[in-house]
């Protein structure tokens, strides 16, 4: 549908090579026809190599090996065979749960601020980033169960009376906890299927078999009336909007579970925001790791993924990373001229200790490379680098969790029982997590249109191209 | 709870306890004629959801602290101390609470066996077999030797009482404890001194400044949870908070809780207590005696290690005290002149002029049974012993309670004597080294399953016989070891037989008990056998009410001349060796899980052993935590993990004695080193073994064995100082 | 009514569409008879019809009242059932029942939209509706409801104004 | 709405003085460990053996610390410290247990861990400034026969579980039942927690607070007395009297 202003007739050819740039360079100024758009998408995740077989057969057996068969081992064995001890109860699981639900944050950053501010350039991807919500959200609670020293006990922590009308005690952050990852885990599971009715009643109506079947089962009899548009959309924007707050409290509250203790280095006040600063930090970098590896592997994606997505994001990871960079600062500031001792000696041990090289390491990847590098332009736009860049600091937020988590539980007020952490069991429930999350987006990207096609075929309506005097811009109409 | 009862109610009580007694006699042989008694008005046996306690003796040393154990639905729980027993008055140390774990350990021999010497498997055999190949032994008297343990007492009367009426050798009996608390040096010292053999009595409790070289009387020291009750009676003070200090190279436990350690060089405390006497006389009296005179003291520092002022300092707080106390501890006479060093300190006592007195010295109380100081045997004489082993003199040797492969120095060639001894009888409920290295074992009950009485000969002023009675039924096919004698001289006939004309065990008790029927001033007073049985059960031993000490007297001592000098330590290595007793393990703790884990109380070292090292020491070597390094003396040598602690001379090496065990059950063997190997066979004047007198080198292994510490080793500068 | 027709007037583009439900109008079929069906949403005042009803705000607002209800009741009342001292914290907590409020509200409200949306489409719905594939190919359908003798009439305005095709609607599955 | 005790305020907290509690003598304890292994005795607490106990997951209740200062010849010791669960009148590792697995008794004021609830966050031993609170990290063996020593009155407990000290409130309890049954208080000294009546030493001394005349309540308050980090305001119910290093003090 060529909904496009007029170009001026008698442009000159710079000027035509300036809109051709314009056209090539931003996804919603060069539209294509929906069907076309319709049968790229479906091309996508339709067409799969013998790779991406190999690989998905990989991850099932690291899924299996690392993630079930050790997970029952320690479940038989108890959380020995983990690295947890005394004073350390806290280990790479609560970082892991940490971890993930930073990664989860991207996609409802991504998609819902990115919505309500109207951001055009999030349009192809959002489905991307909410679908890293929800698994990262799987791996997250996994690797707190995993945490728990009795999890086939874990459903007590559901709010249900037990037989003398005992419920689960509200005073406790991982009460709360409970309640705030499981209405997040909800809420964003329910905002990532919205959006896609549309896109699966697409999907059913071009195919065939199985899919078909599958297709037409969850696009729940969706046509496109007026009716269902209009409640799509009211719900939508509900969403976008009362969705934010839930995230910004889940990462919070798993902030409180830290700040609310009684332990040097942890009872800050300023942990809430600096969580989740850096759940965007992780999550952001995630988004453009899983952008370019979608971007690279899967047909017809170069045409929706485009240089300027990575360049938005790379922006808005210089961003966080300063964000971090300020909340970073503003925690270590004030724990540092308080002068208690026990925290000087902790921050001593962050620094000094044999684990120094991790807080080094985090600084440099959270900061000096995103710093220096996604200033600039074209680095930004170069996958490569975003991708290195992306990793990096996803590491470095790691280590950020593991210098709050078991390093920082080394030190107490009782020097007498000062322990190092060495992680067991953990080590493959992580790679177990990391492969999970993997397989599961392999096996959805085969399943579930990557791209919001409606949302990318409506964003290519309401853009045009204007003429201000002579320079030709990029315009955007409200459709709403 | 134990409950208080009086004096009323007991005599009720002794009614009842009787009268069971009688009903319960006719019960056919597998129950006894006489029945156990609860410490309290307690049903007797089971009775669903109530404890019985029993008072008993605790065999975990030869103290011999009273114990109530609770029992529940026949089976032992709880070990609790006997608030009536004169000596530990209801408190009991680590090792008398894991005496638990000795029952119900899963590693006891479990029924009579023999086996093929050094093999694992043991064959049963019956108790029928076990008694005839007993009654052969007996059969040959000259050709049959006892060695038996320092607990319990009355196997080693009877042994003692059968010995004699056949013409065998009398029995030797010994323990490790004794050796590393030199016992018959200061039995020996007390009768050159005082004119009087015995294992004094030291009122810690009353002296408000006390001197100890080398007694670690918190940890293991002869009685120490007599003493640690005597030390806080101290630390609290009646007039003033009593003062310790501590001369040992190595800081002990006992050390740590001393005001101040002087750390004086191993060898050196004779020199060390002259000068101090020589001061002390000085500032009191104007002049030295005899004895003191020719010390030079400034040299004497100087050969310490200590410096001068600091000696004239301690002498000064010694001259000044209202009752003065030193105290000769093991590692100070287990050295070649720990005889000489002995009789110094008990002079330096003379001269302090607290003999017989508040915060003195004291003869203890004579046990009730006998008048005489009986001191376990020498490393003289356990050294003969061998050599007639070895001379196959020696057809049957019958152990008991000791474990002397183990125990004994490698370098006395026990395990080389036992060889040549035809017939080895263990009657061990553990497999330990012995038993192993034996051919028959036949295991006695441990000791909460036992009857028996202890001599208690330290520890407390009052006269005490504490009794023990089994708490709960043997677990397992075991025998006591006096029924078994009982009844092998039964077959073996003859003067063995007219010996021991005795039913069982109890009745054997009971002969040894008739003198103290009606007899005065006792905790309770008991008008005919089976009520004083009855209370001797129920109170766990007789008593008497008020103390019974003795006061020594030191006519001549000072008067004697003395050139004291340093001790000649032996090998040539260049760190003196200091090894001390487990304060955990002791002797006999290494194969009770709960005494392995419950952390030292200097290094909080769990389950393994350790060489103390000064770090400076360490640097010079380049070693550091966990550094396995082998030490080696002239006698032998072992691997094992280096600890560094300040807390020790720079030129002195400690390691604990209690693991090292080659068997003795899944919690003790192939853990840790035995230092034993280490030691050598230089004895000193009164017999007892120098084992503080031995020097070593030490090697770099480039092996690394983490310890397994309670204290944690992640420790900052900064966090160093804890508020 | 059971001698309407429906018809299915599909269109490529968005203006002829609008034209379309314009001229319908001017037929004299009102805008209950009408629908419009699309692959991308197009608000109804470009294609000038008149606003929707949804019940979708009310429902939220309604869970959100009903999900704060619960974590009062989670809040103030769980604890009483079974007292308990914490840390000497009051039975009730102060700031922690806030958190437990705003997690329940925010559930409720959520939840309610997700079903409200539901609810409303009458979703999910397997019987054969009027429909072509098309549509999310982008075309915009308007399905007309009609007396059988207006449909001539219809179908003609229809084409004249571009449609792509104007055929009888059938019901087809999905 | 049910009844209950429980204090609106804080503060509130701060005039009470608990009911029952301990103190220890610092200048009286000799480290001996007698306490450590008669806790373990009565308290049927697991042995976790040697790698376990070097990586700190020993079950030790109550352990006591010390530390070397200075170098040889000027060594000197910080003294021996048995630290065991406080019983803090105001516990932080209470509240933030997600299913009221630790709890506060309003009857004895004391602490509890109710071991059958507990799922294993651990969340209650971080949060516990004393480091009073050991894990079970496994199922640890107790070969039999050793299983017969099991103290009836008191939970085994499984992997996955917290425990701590209890005050041996097995013992409380039969104690202040029996006072009941006989119709009176409960007598000073009467109640005596394992620790306590193994001490050789008699550094241990327990009793109730809330009875001025008991000889723990007239000992906390002497000037030796204090608190293991007061003022975090957890209100331990375990006062340390200090060691005395001064040669004379008057008694």
């Amino acid at each position: 549908m060529a909904v496009l202003a007029n170009s001026a007739t008698h442009a000159h050819t710079s000027e035509q090579d300036h809109e051709a740039h314009l056209r090539e360079e931003h996804l919603m100024l060069d539209p294509r026809p929906r069907g076309e758009m319709n049968a790229m998408v479906m091309e996508s995740m339709q067409t799969t190599s013998w790779k991406f077989w190999v690989a998905a057969g990989i991850m099932a057996i690291l899924v299996a090996v690392c993630l079930f068969y050790y997970w029952g081992y320690m479940i038989a064995n108890g959380l020995g065979v983990a690295g947890v001890n005394r004073p350390i109860y806290w280990g790479i699981f609560l970082v892991n749960t940490v971890f993930w639900i930073g990664i989860s944050h991207a996609g409802t950053f991504v998609s819902a601020l990115l919505r309500v501010f109207k951001a055009e350039f999030r349009r192809p991807f959002t489905r991307a980033a909410e679908l890293m919500t929800t698994f990262g959200l799987v791996q997250a609670g996994l690797s707190i169960f995993m945490h728990m020293g009795r999890v086939w006990l874990s459903y007590w922590l559901a709010p249900y009376p037990n037989q003398r009308g005992l419920w689960p005690n509200f005073h406790s952050p991982l009460a709360w906890d409970f309640l705030a990852i499981n209405t997040y885990l909800l809420s964003s599971t329910m905002y990532l299927f919205l959006p896609l009715i549309p896109d699966l009643a697409m999907a059913r109506d071009r195919s065939t078999g199985w899919r078909k079947t599958l297709y037409r089962i969850l696009a729940l009899g969706f046509r496109g009336t007026e009716g269902e548009w209009t409640h799509l959309r009211f719900a939508m924007n509900l969403f976008a909007f009362a969705i934010l707050p839930v995230m910004f409290s889940v990462h919070t509250i798993v902030s409180w579970d830290f700040a609310a203790a009684m332990r040097p280095g942890w009872s800050s006040t300023i942990f809430g925001p600096y969580f989740v600063i850096g759940a965007l930090q992780s999550g952001l970098s995630a988004v453009a790791m899983v952008l370019i590896v979608v971007r690279a592997t899967m047909k017809n994606m170069k045409y929706f993924i485009r240089p300027e997505h990575l360049d938005g994001l790379g922006k808005l990871m210089l961003i966080i990373s300063m964000s971090w960079a300020y909340f970073f600062f503003n925690d270590y500031m004030v724990q540092w001229y308080n002068g208690d001792k026990w925290t000087d000696a902790l921050l001593h041990f962050h620094e000094e200790g044999p684990l120094g090289w991790m807080w080094y390491a985090m600084l440099i990847f959270n900061v000096a490379v995103p710093w220096l590098t996604l200033w600039n332009k074209n680095w930004r736009r170069n996958p490569t680098l975003l991708f290195t860049v992306g990793l990096l600091v996803n590491i470095a937020m790691w280590f950020e969790r593991y210098i709050i988590v078991p390093t920082s539980l080394s030190i107490n007020r009782f020097p007498f029982t000062y322990q190092f952490y060495k992680p067991g069991v953990e080590i493959p429930l992580t790679i177990g997590t990391i492969s999970f999350f993997i397989l599961l987006y392999m096996l959805a990207s085969r399943l579930i249109p990557l791209v919001p096609v409606w949302e990318v075929q409506e964003g290519q309506m309401a853009h045009s191209l204007r003429k201000f005097g002579k320079e030709t811009v990029v315009t955007v109409s409200d459709l709403e | 709870m134990t409950e208080q009862l009086s004096r009323r109610d007991f005599l009720k009580l002794v009614g009842t306890g009787a009268a069971s007694a009688a009903v319960l006699t006719g019960c056919g042989p597998a129950s006894r004629y006489v029945t156990r008694e609860p410490y309290t008005k307690m049903p007797e046996y089971t009775y669903n959801g109530q404890s019985t306690y029993y008072a008993t003796t605790c065999r975990e040393c030869a103290a011999g602290c009273g114990l109530v154990v609770r029992t529940m639905q026949g089976r032992a729980i709880k070990v609790e101390g006997n608030k009536y027993h004169p000596v530990n008055l209801g408190k009991t140390c680590a090792r008398g609470q894991a005496t638990l774990h000795s029952l119900y350990n899963p590693d006891r021999i479990q029924e009579p066996s023999s086996h093929v010497r050094g093999d694992r498997d043991f064959s049963t055999t019956d108790w029928d077999t076990a008694t005839g190949i007993v009654a052969e032994a007996l059969k040959n008297p000259a050709e049959t030797a006892f060695l038996l343990g320092l607990a319990p007492d009355h196997l080693f009367d009877l042994v003692s009482d059968l010995c004699k009426a056949i013409g065998a050798p009398a029995p030797l009996r010994y323990g490790a404890l004794s050796l590393f608390e030199a016992r018959t040096t200061l039995g020996e010292a007390s009768r050159i001194v005082f004119g009087k053999p015995d294992l004094l009595f030291f009122d810690l409790g009353n002296a408000d400044v006390t001197f100890s070289f080398g007694a670690n009387f918190l940890e293991t020291w002869i009685s120490p949870v007599a003493y640690t009750r005597g030390f806080a009676q101290m630390r609290r003070g009646t007039n003033r908070r009593g003062y310790l200090v501590q001369f040992e190279a190595r800081m002990s436990q006992t050390a740590m809780k001393a005001d101040e350690w002087a750390a004086i060089l191993p060898g050196t405390e004779e020199l060390v207590a002259a000068a101090l006497g020589k001061l002390v006389a000085e500032q009191k009296f104007g002049s030295a005696p005899a004895l003191f005179e020719a010390v030079d003291v400034a040299q004497a520092a100087d050969a310490a290690g200590l410096p001068l002022e600091t000696l004239e300092r301690y002498a000064t707080i010694l001259a000044q005290a209202q009752n003065p106390l030193v105290i000769p501890g093991g590692a100070a006479l287990g050295q070649s002149n720990g005889l000489e060093i002995a009789q110094v300190i008990l002079s330096l006592n003379a001269l302090l002029g607290n003999l017989g007195k508040p915060g003195g010295v004291y003869h203890s109380p004579a046990s009730p049974l006998t008048n005489s100081y009986r001191r376990p045997a020498s490393i003289k004489e356990i050294s003969a012993l061998i050599e007639k082993l070895n001379s196959g003199k020696i057809k049957t040797l019958i152990v008991h309670g000791v474990n002397p492969v183990f125990e004994l120095p490698t370098s006395l060639g026990f395990e080389a004597a036992l060889a040549k001894v035809p017939t080895v009888i263990s009657l061990a409920s553990f497999p330990d080294e012995t038993a192993i290295l034996a051919d028959y074992v036949f295991p006695d009950h441990t000791g909460l399953e036992s009857w028996g009485y202890q001599q208690v000969s330290a520890g407390t002023g009052q006269t005490l016989l504490s009794g023990a009675q089994p708490v709960v039924a043997p677990y397992y096919n075991t025998k006591s070891t006096t029924d078994v004698l009982l009844a092998a001289a039964a077959v073996a006939g003859g003067k063995a037989a007219a010996a021991l004309p005795f039913k069982d065990e109890i009745e054997f008790i009971q002969g040894k008990l008739a003198g103290l029927v009606g007899a005065e001033g006792g905790f309770f007073n008991a008008a005919d056998m089976p009520s004083f049985w009855a209370e001797f059960q129920q109170f766990g031993g007789w008593w008497k009410n008020d103390p019974s000490l003795g006061t020594p007297s030191a006519a001549s001592a000072l008067e004697k001349k003395l050139t004291p000098a340093a001790a000649q330590p032996e090998g040539d290595g260049e760190f003196h060796l200091l090894v001390f007793p487990s304060p955990i393990l002791a002797e006999a703790g290494a194969n009770k899980p709960w005494l392995q884990e419950t952390p030292d109380p200097t290094t909080t070292v769990m389950w393994n052993s350790w060489l103390e090292m000064n770090p400076v020491t360490a640097e010079e070597l380049g070693l550091t935590d966990d550094d396995v390094v082998r030490v080696s003396s002239a006698f032998g040598e072992v691997e094992v993990s280096v600890y560094k602690v300040p807390a020790i001379r720079p030129e002195v090496v400690a390691i604990p004695f209690g693991q090292g065990h080659t068997a003795y059950g899944r919690y003790a063997e192939n853990r840790g080193a035995n230092p034993g190997k280490l030691l050598g066979a230089q004895i000193n004047a009164a017999g007892d073994l120098a084992f503080a007198g031995v020097k070593v080198k030490i090697e770099k292994t480039g092996k690394k064995r983490p310890l397994s510490r309670l204290e944690g080793r992640t420790r900052l500068e900064a966090a160093e100082n804890k508020g | 009514m059971t001698d309407k027709n429906m018809l299915l007037a599909v269109f490529s583009d968005l203006d002829p569409a609008a034209h379309a439900v314009e001229k319908l109008r001017e037929l004299g079929l009102g805008d209950e008879h009408l629908n419009v069906i699309s692959g991308i949403p197009i608000t109804e005042a470009m294609m000038g019809r008149p606003h929707q009803w949804t019940n979708v705000p009310r429902l939220a607002l309604g869970g959100a009242l009903g999900g704060f209800l619960l974590g009062a009741y989670l809040a103030f009342v769980t604890p009483t059932t079974y007292p308990l001292n914490v840390g000497g914290q009051p039975v009730i907590p102060g700031p922690p029942s806030v958190v437990v409020l705003f997690e329940l509200t925010m559930l409720g409200m959520l939840i309610s939209t997700f079903v409200g949306v539901f609810l409303d489409s009458r979703f999910p719905s397997y019987t054969p509706k009027e429909y072509v594939p098309e549509i999310s190919d982008g075309r915009i359908a308007i399905l007309i409801e009609c007396d059988p003798a207006q449909e001539v009439a219809i179908e003609s305005a229809m084409t004249a104004l571009g449609a792509e095709s104007v055929k009888h609607a059938e019901a087809q599955t999905l | 709405m049910a009844k209950h005790n429980i204090p609106e305020v804080k503060a509130d907290l701060e005039n009470t003085t608990g009911i029952w509690g301990m103190a220890i003598d610092q200048d009286l304890c000799t480290g001996c460990q007698a306490c450590v292994a008669a806790c373990a005795m009565e308290n049927n607490i697991a042995f976790v053996g040697e790698t376990d106990a070097g990586y700190g997951r020993s079950l030790h209740w109550l352990r006591i610390e010390h530390a070397f200062e200075g170098e040889f010849p000027e060594v000197q010791t910080s003294g021996f410290q048995p630290v065991l669960c406080q019983q803090c009148g105001n516990a932080p590792c209470e509240p933030v247990c997600p299913v009221f697995a630790s709890v506060h008794s309003q009857a004895q004021d004391l602490n509890l861990q109710v071991y059958n609830r507990c799922v294993g966050t651990r969340y209650c031993a971080n949060n516990c400034p004393y480091v009073a609170r050991v894990f079970n990290m496994r199922d640890y063996d107790r070969p039999e026969p050793l299983s017969n020593q099991l103290n009836p009155d008191v939970t085994v407990r499984r992997r996955g579980i917290m425990e701590k000290c209890t005050f041996c409130i097995q013992r409380i309890h039969k104690v202040e039942d029996q006072a009941k049954s006989e119709g009176r208080e409960v007598l000073d000294g009467e109640m005596q927690p394992a620790c306590a009546q193994a001490c050789p030493a008699d550094a241990i001394i327990f009793g109730r607070l809330d009875d001025p005349e008991s000889r723990v309540s007239k000992l906390a308050k002497t000037g030796r007395g204090s608190q293991l980090f007061e003022d975090l305001g957890t209100l331990p119910r375990v006062t340390y009297l200090k060691e005395e290093k001064d040669y004379g003090r008057l008694g």
